[in-house]
Parts: C-alpha cells; structure tokens; sequence
C-alpha cells in the first residue's frame, strides 16, 4: 500500500528539522531510525546529536534516560512515526515520569519511508497527538503549517514539558547524507559532549 | 539488486502461501517483503494485518488458528528480538507459527547496527524452539516456504524461514 | 486525562454480570486476575485464557475475530497486560474488525507481583489512548449504572470498541482454571470448529 | 557472611547498599514477586530515581540514555522480560554501552505454572545469543557479589551484563 504523494500537507520534513534544530541552543538530540537521522545530520552534525540508526520504538526512552540524567538541559527527541508506534507504550511511562526537559517531535509523513512507503498507522486514524494527551503529556500540538511550526518553536525548546508535537510532512523522500553510523563512535562523542567526561 | 528476481520469488511465496490456506498476513514493512504484501493485500481472500511491533503478531496468529485459520507472519530479522517473550505462547500452547524472516546485518549490510541482531536471529530463534530454515537461493525460496508451513501446520510447530540477505538484497546508503 | 471518581465497583461481580447472558460469545482473558474472574464466574469451552504471553490478549483477540467474523469477540484483560501491548490498540483500530470488543478490568495495579500500582493509577488514560488509536467508542465505567450501559454494547455494539471498567483493588480468592496450554487451545476449537 | 545468615538478612539489602556505594541513579523496571523486596528499598531512596515501565525493551533504551547523559543505572526484570528485550539489546552491543541488569527467574526451580516454563528456560540462552555476559547465581548469600563483579564488568569494561537470580532464591512467585 504506498503511499501516493498527493497528501494535503506541504511542509517538507528537511527545512522543518532544520528550522527547529536553529533554535536549538545547548540542547541534546536524539534520532529515531532512518530519515529522522537524515534529516538531523543534514541540519548540522553536532556532537550533541545521538543517532539511532538501527533501533525501532527506543528513541523517546533513550532521550528520557538522558533527560533524567541531565536535567538541566533540554532533550530533543526527533523521530518518524513508525518508529514512535513501535514503541508507543513509552509515552505512558513518559507521562506518568513527567520530565521538564524532555520534548518528542515526530516527523509524520505516514510512511515507512525506508522499507517502500507503506502507509503507517497515522494514515489510517491513528491521533498521535491524542495518544500522548492521554498518556499524560500536558503540552501537545499538531503542526501542519510554518506559521503553527513557528509558534510551536518556544515550547518546543523551552516550555516546561514533556512537551510532545506531531509534524505532519509530505511523504517525497530525501536524498540520503553521510550521517555518523558507527554507534560506539556516535555515543561516546555525545557522552563527551553532554557531559564534558571523557568515557 | 535484480529486482525482477525479488517479484519472482515473491510470487511463487504466494502461490504456496495460498495454497497452504493462509488467511491472514500479519506484517511490519520491510523492503524484502514489499511485493509479497501488496500481493497479500490485493488478494480479496487474505485479511493483512499491518502491525505496530512484531511481537503483535505472533498473538493475531495465534487467535487465527484458534479461529480456524491459518496465518504467516512476515518481518525482518530485528523484529525477531522483539517476538522472543511471545513465542513462549506458541511454545507451550503448540500453536502452529510460520514466519517468514527476511535477513539484514550480514551480506553486504550498510548499517552496522544492523549487525548485532542480524548475527543473533538464528541462535535467538532456535533458544526459543522455533524450527530454523535458511534459504541463500532465490529459487529454493518457494519450496522451502511450502515445506515450512507443512511443518507449521501440518506438524503443529514453530518454522521461520530466514531469507539472506544476499537474496532480498542490500541497500545502498546514498539512495 | 480522566477525571478522578471514587471507585467502588468489584471485579468478580463486574465479571459476573459481563459474562451472565454470553450466548455464544468467544472470550479471551489476560493473564493474571481477569483469568481467575472468567473462571470463578464459570469456566466454558468458549473460554481462552492466556496464562502468559503478558501484551498479548487484545492481539490474539484480533486474530480471532477476523477469523469469525460472524461470532462477537471479547477480550477481557488487566491494565497492567493492556499497557505492555498497547501499540496493538493502533493496530486493531485500523483494522476496524466490527465483531471485537476490547473490556479493561482496571484496578490500577500489577496483581500477580505484589499490588504495585501501574500507570493509570497516575493519570494514564486507556480509553483516550484507544480513541487515539482511532476507535469510535472507548468509554470508562466506574458506577453500577454506567456498568448495565456499556454491557450492551460490549456485546452487540457494532465494534471495535473499548470499556475501561474502573474496579477496587480489593482481593478476591483465586479460581484456577486448566492452565496446560494445548488443552484449552484443543478444547476451544474443538467446540468451535469440531476439529483440533 | 555470618551476619547473612541471620533470619532478617535479605539479599536485596546489601545490593541496595551496593548500588548507593556505586552510584546508580536511575532504576528501571517492571514490577516482579522475586524482585519486588529491592524494588521497594530502591523506591523509598530519593537518591535514586525508580522508573516503572510498559515493558523491558523500554528500560533498555532509557539505561542507554542514563550512561548517554552521564549516570549510570541498573534494569530490573523478570526471565519473562528479556524475551522482550533482544531486540533493544543490540542497540547496547552496537555502541558498546554499560548494561547492568537483574533478572529474577521463573520457570525453572520448581515452577509450578507451565505456561512460564518456554521463555524460562530459553532466557539465558537468549541473552547469550544476543551477547549478553550472563552470571547465573542460585544462593542468597552469593547475589551481593556477583552483582558487585557484574557492575565493574559493566561499567569499567563497558559490557552488557545480566545476573540471572534463579527462582530457587525468590521462589516460584506469582500465580501467572
């Protein structure tokens, strides 16, 4: 079941992680699997940015663990939604834990956008949003235009949360660029850097 | 990557899937899979059932055949770590399970973390009772479906087929 | 996230009424107290207990009920089992199988590792989480009143649909009933099917 | 060890003693019968931060992001548990981050519910496949220690670690 282009969302998933993480401050992301860390690298390779390239459904406690290790800083999370559905559970242990620091941003093109573009389930009646209301996140939002996304961008980075967005993005897919794969690499960079520790 | 041969197989997958009288298709996406799923959703007789996690759908397959049908599941080699605590249900029920694994982490894989659980698939699998069968040969692809869910229904047992990844293929990190 | 009410309703009565007039319903419970509530209430051939497999029940109900489509499904379970396979509630809602129904006996607590408290005893919402999910009826039951409403439509609304009865967390003896596998599995499509 | 012989000694007390002594600060878990007695020191210690999750795979990630974000953290889970987990492992054995877990057996010694036999007795060898360092441990006295040397495994050489606690110390739990 691929996913024809025509869907009636026209923000483009690269210019709005870019626009988010040039606001980003000291802050410390994490990515989900596949274009989410495409999409984070080609923005700016910072050490501060944690690719999950190979994980499906751990993003959001990957990031949480962080947050509750560094709670002055804030956390990112920037993830496709696949990735968030196969972890969905986490957003009731999030909810129920209620870090300050902790902001998740799903990517939402309704695909699986690296195994062939398979409609996900938030093309199909899944409410994201409404899930993470549920789960006990205060702060939630849909975001299907640039100026909603503008608005959105204080809290995203400094409203206390969880805070939790869904960014609805047309399905194309972008080019591929040469992200950091090695995880032994990609961990120990971002330990140093948040914590100014060698490991 | 010969993408004429990937359809072919898929296509004769099919036939044995359909001929076994499998009824629901349980899957998360995968690349190597993709043909067989838009076959499965084409077909007016099987019900696909897309799934958030793979562990889902070793329950949907075992409410299937306790509903009287029989049901594939269809994933990659990661989603087998996620199914390991589920197939305990199948073990001690003895439900018949048939799944239909594509590989990642070994030939000519990109992506090292695909690694990990693309070496620990078949000895993960076997610790949990499922019979192992591993097919490197796109021709051998079908025959060896048709014996597995022989012995999954048949036989009343736990079968994965793992597909290498030599036949589906490996991605290219630029594309 | 859901008001917080006063809860008063008892499991196994809530367990009794659901299953009094059953008719030919298939039901499948969550491990743990749901469990024992089937089988204190009465055991059945039309009865599948998971004895494990903890996320498990609303999947295995899927399964079943798109296998029947003609018999209604009930998947009765605990909330400490929902959460663990909670994503299948996104699951199920797409595939909008009319003949299921989903009943969370929620007392709030892990009952089988010491009465620890799980997450909708912190404002963790099950049904806004399965409306979430897409389904179109999803609704929480914490009086005897609302109880007699949502029987209805647990048995004939046109589903999929999702009741979270609110229960006390009070203790109830335990009624066991056969727990190897293969024989509930034979039983059931024995009756079922007339073939194993 | 005379003293762990009294009849008020308990395990869970030295290791909840052991994991102030080494700095764990963030406890992830799943509630369990054979673990529960830790679980509850661990709770009433506002020096730690005790997690409950939906299910294991999530307190593998969040001890990813623990030992990410400078602190170092310990999950806790029944054999059942793991079974969830192999996947997420991977993620630990990729990036060579410090995994300590307890894993509380059933379906073993004396298990008395079948359905918990399968998973029980593929646990170890699951966490061997998915190159989990496993040390087994079926005395009381004898849990202290290994879980201290499975920590400076875990956190000085950087391995994923589980103690496995046979069910024969906790004995056979809960009724599911």
């Amino acid at each position: 079941m691929a996913v024809k282009s025509k869907t009636p969302y026209t923000l483009q998933r690269r210019k709005v992680v870019q626009r988010i993480l040039e606001d980003r401050g000291d802050a410390a992301v994490v990515t989900g699997i596949g274009n989410a860390v495409h999409d984070v690298a080609s923005a700016n390779d910072d050490p501060k940015n944690m690719y999950l390239a190979g994980i499906m459904g751990g993003a959001a406690m990957v990031a949480f663990g962080v947050a509750l290790a560094q709670p002055k800083r804030r956390i990112l999370v920037i993830t496709g939604d696949g990735e968030l559905l196969a972890g969905i559970g986490s957003l009731a242990t999030i909810g129920v834990e209620q870090p300050k620091n902790l902001s998740i941003i799903v990517i939402d093109n309704q695909a699986y956008g690296a195994t062939g573009n398979q409609h996900t389930h938030t093309g199909r009646g899944v409410d994201l949003v409404g899930i993470a209301a549920a789960s006990g996140f205060k702060k939630t939002a849909l975001i299907t235009t640039e100026a909603e996304l503008e608005a959105e961008l204080p809290r995203i980075h400094n409203q206390p949360g969880p805070y939790f967005a869904v960014v609805k993005v047309v399905s194309k897919t972008s080019p591929r660029i040469n992200a950091p794969k090695d995880g032994t690499y990609v961990s120990r960079r971002f330990r140093a850097a948040v914590t100014g520790e060698s490991a | 990557m010969a993408t004429k041969k990937k359809t072919d197989w898929s296509k004769d997958v099919f036939k044995v899937l359909k001929k076994a009288d499998v009824q629901q298709i349980a899957y998360v996406p995968d690349a190597g899979h993709t043909s067989l799923i838009k076959m499965a959703i084409a077909d007016n007789a099987i019900k696909p059932v897309s799934l958030t996690s793979e562990q889902e759908g070793v329950a949907v397959l075992a409410g299937a055949w306790l509903g009287g049908e029989a049901g594939a599941l269809l994933m990659q080699s990661s989603g087998v770590g996620n199914v390991i605590n589920m197939l305990g249900m199948a073990n001690e029920c003895r439900f018949p399970l048939l799944m239909l694994v594509t590989m990642r982490g070994e030939w000519g894989e990109f992506n090292p973390w695909q690694v990990p659980m693309g070496q620990a698939t078949e000895s993960v699998l076997e610790a949990s009772g499922v019979i192992v069968h591993r097919v490197d040969e796109p021709s051998e692809i079908a025959e060896t479906v048709e014996a597995a869910a022989k012995l999954a229904f048949e036989g009343g047992r736990m079968v994965a087929v793992l597909i290498g990844q030599r036949v589906v293929g490996f991605k290219d990190w630029t594309k | 996230m859901a008001a917080r009410r006063k809860i008063t309703l008892d499991r196994r009565k809530v367990v009794g009424q659901l299953l009094k007039d059953r008719g030919d319903l298939l039901l499948v419970t969550g491990l743990g107290a749901p469990t024992w509530d089937a089988a204190a209430v009465g055991d059945h051939p039309n009865n599948f207990y998971l004895w494990g497999g903890m996320g498990g029940a609303v999947l295995t109900g899927l399964g079943l009920a798109l296998a029947q489509p003609k018999r209604r499904v009930l998947v009765m379970t605990g909330d400490g089992e929902m959460l663990m396979g909670v994503g299948g509630l996104a699951t199920v809602a797409v595939q909008k199988p009319s003949n299921l129904a989903i009943c969370i006996i929620d007392n709030q607590r892990y009952g089988e590792t010491g009465m620890q408290e799980t997450h909708t005893a912190h404002g963790v919402d099950l049904p806004a989480m399965a409306a979430g999910a897409g389904f179109q009826t999803a609704l929480t039951v914490y009086t005897a009143k609302e109880l007699s409403a949502a029987i209805p439509v647990l048995h004939s609304q046109p589903g999929p649909v999702f009741i979270d009865i609110k229960v006390t967390d009070s203790p109830q003896s335990m009624t066991l009933p056969p727990r190897d596998g293969p024989t509930l599995k034979h039983r059931f499509r024995e009756n079922l099917l007339g073939q194993i | 060890m005379v003293s762990k012989k009294s009849k008020s000694w308990h395990w869970s007390q030295d290791v909840h003693q052991l994991f102030k002594k080494i700095g764990i600060k963030q406890i992830a878990y799943v509630p369990d019968g054979g673990l529960a007695r830790l679980i509850e020191r661990v709770q009433a210690d506002k020096s730690m931060r005790s997690v409950v999750l939906t299910t294991e795979e999530e307190g593998v990630a969040q001890m990813a992001g623990a030992w990410l974000g400078g602190q170092r953290g310990v999950l806790l889970t029944q054999s059942g548990g793991v079974g969830n987990c192999i996947n997420m492992l991977s993620m630990m054995q990729e990036c060579r981050i410090p995994l300590l877990s307890l894993v509380s057996m059933r379906g073993e010694w004396g298990e008395q519910y079948p359905w918990q036999v399968p998973m029980g007795q593929s646990t170890i060898p699951a966490l061997e496949a998915a190159k989990v360092i496993v040390h087994h441990v079926d005395q009381a006295e004898k849990v202290p220690e290994t879980v201290e040397a499975a920590a400076k495994l875990a956190f000085d050489a950087n391995r994923a670690v589980a103690v496995v606690l046979s069910q024969r110390i906790a004995g056979s739990g809960g009724q599911g």
